[in-house]
């Protein structure tokens, strides 16, 4: 199966076949390297860019002004605060100018930690980004999101920003996307490029469908009945090993992946909460001002009577960065162990 | 002419002096050489421009506006700019990423002065921004006149996507990017040079710096090392120069010669313009007359008189008709009704209808 | 009485004499403008900056490491979000350094609306100020608690913003600063520049104290039993007048100006919240992933059981910008009427 | 030398050429401008700091560290400089803001290599930043050594504030600015030139970029169009070279003719060294040797042998001395212990304890 960085590979194979895309772009984006995670290796549309963030941004709104299709990427999300000026600007051109001026545009950005990335290279930026109107932001926990919400992305009038939980880019899916092989090894001869020269390498992509997956529809990752775990990215996957740990002890947890932070899935969260009457929400970006805290709103502004226990939040602690040494990762953001913990502290309170 | 071509003297420099008003730079000789059609013409539109400004000032001060920003002073380079830009939409025509200070670029282009007045009103029938934006702070699709938005600089940094867009397509559409000179010093000027440089891969991007040696209160002198802006563009192998902003027919030649480069060499080219701040920076610095800047209307006016092409007479007629006219506008527009509050949910996305996501 | 541009002023004043306060900089901050709010006019370290933004806070780091005391201001707020990488990485300095470097610096800004400001100078970034860690926030509400938490954030050996609320600039105070004149046009005659030729003109500063006010403390501006209002800067005095009318009708709220975003006086809101068992937040700031939805969320965190309501959150809404005409402005951040309106309903939720 | 005195032949500029291995700009006679003492000393710290390099990446590749990125290649340019700096803490001494690449800069200026081993190893004992950051990231506030960050360039938008202070204190202190040569796009290498030359506010900055014509794995030539990233200061009315960062010699005499001017000037001067990258990027990018690149020590020591300065069997002797060296120094560290995960809050505000907000 498809890890990933393959899967965000062949949706915008996809996307340049078939959806217009007419730049892919961005630091070390083209060939040879082909993204410092290969994501964009092989594909037609690529090219290198100057080492200027602020470029890149300001780039796919005048490609998107002119009638292109652009995906930018940043190449690590740490990088992009210092064109938050310019994403705002992208997400109110089509309000200010009155409905004149729509940019259909993909900003695509690794995040969040788990590759012992130390202070620059485990940002999140879920928190930042959802704060930012006229965007729709997506982050797929699986190979088969990535690609489904990619091709959704492409298809947008609006912008986008793609969201890769760079913990995840290298695990394989479960399922298959639909035109690659089975085999294991028989897509990475296809599309992996190789070590050494490249020059005279090109890519044999599979026979690849449209299997979009729409933006704002959350995915229920595992039903139960005594609690929700909503979360999304790095932390979606240690939700669900979580819950299978804790049913093993007779606590039930439904567990829902967000895919989508906006527009969210607002009714599959309220179902799961009026069923349960327990909520948590895990996610990784540090916990002051947090997305996780919209939602605990949310819950608590649309469904305060029906709950049994405070709505909760398991977030990154409030720090200024994220050490790289384990011990430091590992007490910054939220860990297997500490969703385990705080599910079971949830599913104890006694209303 | 390139900068090698035409060296400027270029004004004294000092930290302590304060901005200086602008010098004609270059003297042209007294047999115009434009057509006195032309000549009037611009003429005609620069003097709309200047009273269609002066209404608009005038709407702030009696209560029809919150906030007044424009160019008034700027018309003998807006103007023939406005009469060179190849108009319509898509990547055929030219992209235009212009500041707040371009009407009379846009009344060059052909545009009625009633958006622009009831833009300053902020009513619904905003054709620009549907009273949601301040004053000079045009849209258009139809002419490829992007949003202009009030970050300073931010434009440098769109102008070399469009433009990218143009080279693939082929024609002559180019992309010209408006900005002032204290703007210079964001970063974004900088990249706009980057990206429009790479080699092998240069962009049509006709970079333009209005000169009017002011931010806001701040003397150019006091926070800039850089005597001739255009200089900038020189490390990235550019094609530059600096050129007199207040004479429209230097000011026509000049830019008709870099847009010419610009649009068959598919490579961008650097101009800054020297132009004199008339009214000050905005409503905000009261919008006064400035009586120590250069007016390049009545500098034209004494020109194309001197030349026997217009009289005082004609002159003065022009300038009262078009004041009439504007005021007729202005006071039309007073009752036109200002946006609903509810349409505050409209166009945060395309292709949706509007609502509160919480509602 | 000062209103707040005059505190301001005062307290650079008072901070450039005593408090070792080096360089008060910005666009126009220096003679003869003295800042577009006239905040710096008539100060002995004021300078002019180029138009350049990052310049600015990079400006005000370089300083700060030096051993000077920089006070920076970003004209608006609206013209910040080029730099949060700056402003994050500020914040993360001396973490980062394992505690070597220290920045004692100050970037002041105004914020909100209530100026019909359209897009570009209506912004607020409580939401975005919070969210980045190693910074303390404060945002006065009244000239007198401008002028004592500035003169704390001058005395900070870590960096603050100082978030001014422009709506509240010519707003004049209700108390005296110590040493200001008592009659009204005592002080503008001593303080604010002449219109015209300044060139040769000199303030002539009233003999001030030193009566900073605590960062982390926040101030009941009205006590009451029914319920909890907490808000700061615009919605502040708004929230005081509502207050008051809906006392007429026999409901009796408390009052809380927050003063101190971060850290933010927990205990205050607590035992306020403890008493009262209805609790809402009110800020302008757009209202996803906002500051408010913080409070919220540490308010069930920690209080769930206490409540008698949900607590509520009213801020402004989710759109790309504010738009100029008026009734886009008022329909865009809480107004006194919705203040009301949400106060009362609150009170009339039955557990 | 500055620019106009010294004409450099400029490499061959086209689109497709891949990023080319530095030739030297510059042919020295072989009578040697320097001591043989400073040469020797200058070989000496060359080799430490090329050996502690390498055992940084031998670390990396034995799974002792996540994560390597340093500075070998470039040691002909980084030792001189370190010579070259004034030591100490405060404004009376030289405030360095550099990036990842300057580990040879520190020896040279007396720093032990233990620190850069326990930083790769991430233990506590890290003296930078307690096992928090990467490799490279130094921080020594008693030697005005700012704490080096990830973000590219951002270095060159506080090295004007240091200056700034240290222009006022008097006396020579300058700050110095490193950074690579694709980092330049960022607009805050503009902001550092716009900020340094402000008129009658120049400011002591020594604005260094080392070009290696790489930025990952983008050759210099597909994405910037300036020839001589020197150049970009000439607007700015600054001094500027491009000098050849690949001998010792060269480097030492052109850094040390810049920074008297610095130091007594007291205005910014922009040197652009050419330089190689003999590991790569990177661990991301393999760490391998770059046979493509001209290796400096190796052409110093031809050069000190052809001088009679050094035998290769002397060389060799250095090199085996510090190899083992480090090799102990390696050893060591391996038993140190990481820090604790309860620091976390550590440092969070200077003068308070540290503490979970919500514990
Ligand atoms: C990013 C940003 N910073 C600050 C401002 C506030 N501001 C508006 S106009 C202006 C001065 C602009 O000067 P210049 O670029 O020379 O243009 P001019 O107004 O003189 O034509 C400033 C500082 C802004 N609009 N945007
Ligand atoms: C703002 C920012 N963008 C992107 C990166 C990722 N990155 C790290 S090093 C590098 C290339 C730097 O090239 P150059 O400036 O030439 O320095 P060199 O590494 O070649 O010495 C990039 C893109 C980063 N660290 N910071
Ligand atoms: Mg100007
Ligand atoms: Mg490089």
């Amino acid at each position: 199966m498809a890890n990933m960085a393959q899967a965000v590979r062949m949706a915008l194979h996809f996307a340049e076949e078939n959806l217009g895309v007419t730049d892919i772009f961005g630091e070390d984006v083209g060939m040879p390297l082909g993204g410092v995670f290969t994501c964009t290796q092989g594909l037609k549309t690529t090219w290198n860019t100057p080492l200027d963030e602020r470029g890149i941004i300001g780039m796919a709104m005048g490609i998107a002004m002119a009638g292109g299709k652009p995906i930018a990427e940043i190449q690590f999300c740490d990088y992009i605060f210092n064109t938050i000026d310019l994403l705002k600007l992208a997400g109110n051109t089509q309000w200010s100018s009155n409905g004149q001026w729509n940019l259909p545009m993909v900003v695509m950005t690794p995040v969040g930690s788990g590759i012992r990335g130390s202070i620059y290279h485990s940002h999140s930026i879920d928190a930042t980004a959802t704060h930012i109107a006229g965007w729709k932001i997506v982050m797929p926990s699986t190979p088969l999101d990535a690609y489904g919400l990619l091709l959704s992305a492409c298809k947008e009038t609006n912008p986008v920003m793609f969201l890769i939980p760079k913990a995840l880019m290298r695990i394989r899916g479960q399922e298959l996307i639909p035109g690659e092989p089975g085999e294991d090894k028989a897509l990475s001869k296809l599309i992996d490029a190789p070590l050494g020269d490249r020059t005279r390498w090109a890519p044999q992509w599979p026979a690849l469908e449209d299997v979009s997956i729409p933006i704002g529809k959350a995915k229920t990752v595992r039903s139960g009945s005594q609690l929700t775990v909503v979360s999304y990215g790095r932390t979606l996957p240690l939700c669900a090993q979580a819950a299978e740990v804790l049913a093993a002890d007779g606590i039930d947890a439904e567990v829902i992946d967000l895919r989508s932070l906006w527009p969210y899935d607002w009714e599959a969260i309220k179902a799961s909460v009026e069923k349960t009457g327990r909520v948590i929400f895990v996610n990784e970006d540090t916990e002051v001002t947090n997305f996780g805290e919209h939602l605990v709103r949310r819950v608590v502004d649309d469904l305060f009577f029906k709950l049994l226990a405070p709505p909760k939040l398991l977030a990154g602690k409030f720090l200024p960065g994220i050490g790289l040494a384990d011990p430091l990762e590992l007490a910054s953001v939220p860990q297997q162990s500490d969703i385990e913990k705080a599910m079971r502290a949830l599913a104890a309170v006694q209303p | 002419m390139a900068r090698d071509a035409k060296k400027m003297s270029a004004p004294a420099k000092s930290a302590k002096a304060a901005a200086k008003p602008f010098k004609a730079l270059v003297t042209h000789s007294e047999e115009l050489p434009l057509h006195k059609k032309l000549l009037l013409s611009m003429h005609d539109t620069m003097v709309k421009a200047r009273c269609l400004e002066e209404r608009l000032i005038a709407m702030y001060k009696t209560g029809h506006g919150y906030f007044w920003i424009g160019g008034p002073g700027e018309e003998a380079f807006n103007v023939p700019l406005g009469l060179l830009i190849k108009k319509g939409m898509g990547p055929a025509f030219d992209y235009l990423h212009f500041h707040y200070r371009q009407s009379a670029t846009l009344l060059a282009m052909g545009e009625e002065p009633l958006g622009a007045i009831r833009q300053m009103k902020n009513t619904a029938t905003d054709p620009y921004s549907g009273g949601r934006n301040f004053a000079g702070h045009f849209s258009k699709k139809e002419w490829n006149i992007t949003p202009v938005s009030s970050p300073i600089e931010v434009q440098y940094a769109m102008a070399p996507g469009t433009a990218l867009v143009q080279k693939r397509f082929g024609g002559d559409g180019i992309s010209i990017v408006t900005g002032g000179d204290a703007g210079t010093a964001e970063g974004d000027f900088a990249s706009c040079l980057v990206w429009s440089s790479r080699p092998g891969q240069e962009l049509p991007v006709l970079i333009l710096v209005t000169n009017n040696r002011w931010g806001i209160s701040t003397p150019y002198e006091q926070t800039q090392g850089v005597e001739r802006i255009s200089d900038r563009g020189v490390a990235f192998g550019m094609k530059t120069k600096t050129i007199d902003g207040n004479d429209p027919i230097s000011a026509y030649l000049e830019l008709k010669e870099a847009m010419e480069y610009v649009r068959t060499e598919r490579k961008p080219y650097l101009v800054e313009a020297r132009v004199s701040r008339l009214y000050g920076h905005s409503s905000a610095s009261g919008a006064n007359f400035a009586t120590n800047e250069a007016d390049c209307i009545t500098v034209f006016e004494a020109k194309l008189e001197k030349a026997g092409m217009l009289t005082r007479e004609q002159a003065k007629a022009v300038r009262d008709r078009y004041t009439e006219e504007l005021a007729d506008l202005a006071r039309a527009v007073k009752e036109e009704a200002f946006p609903d509050g509810s349409t505050i949910w409209d166009h945060v996305f395309h292709g949706e209808p509007g609502r509160d996501p919480f509602a």
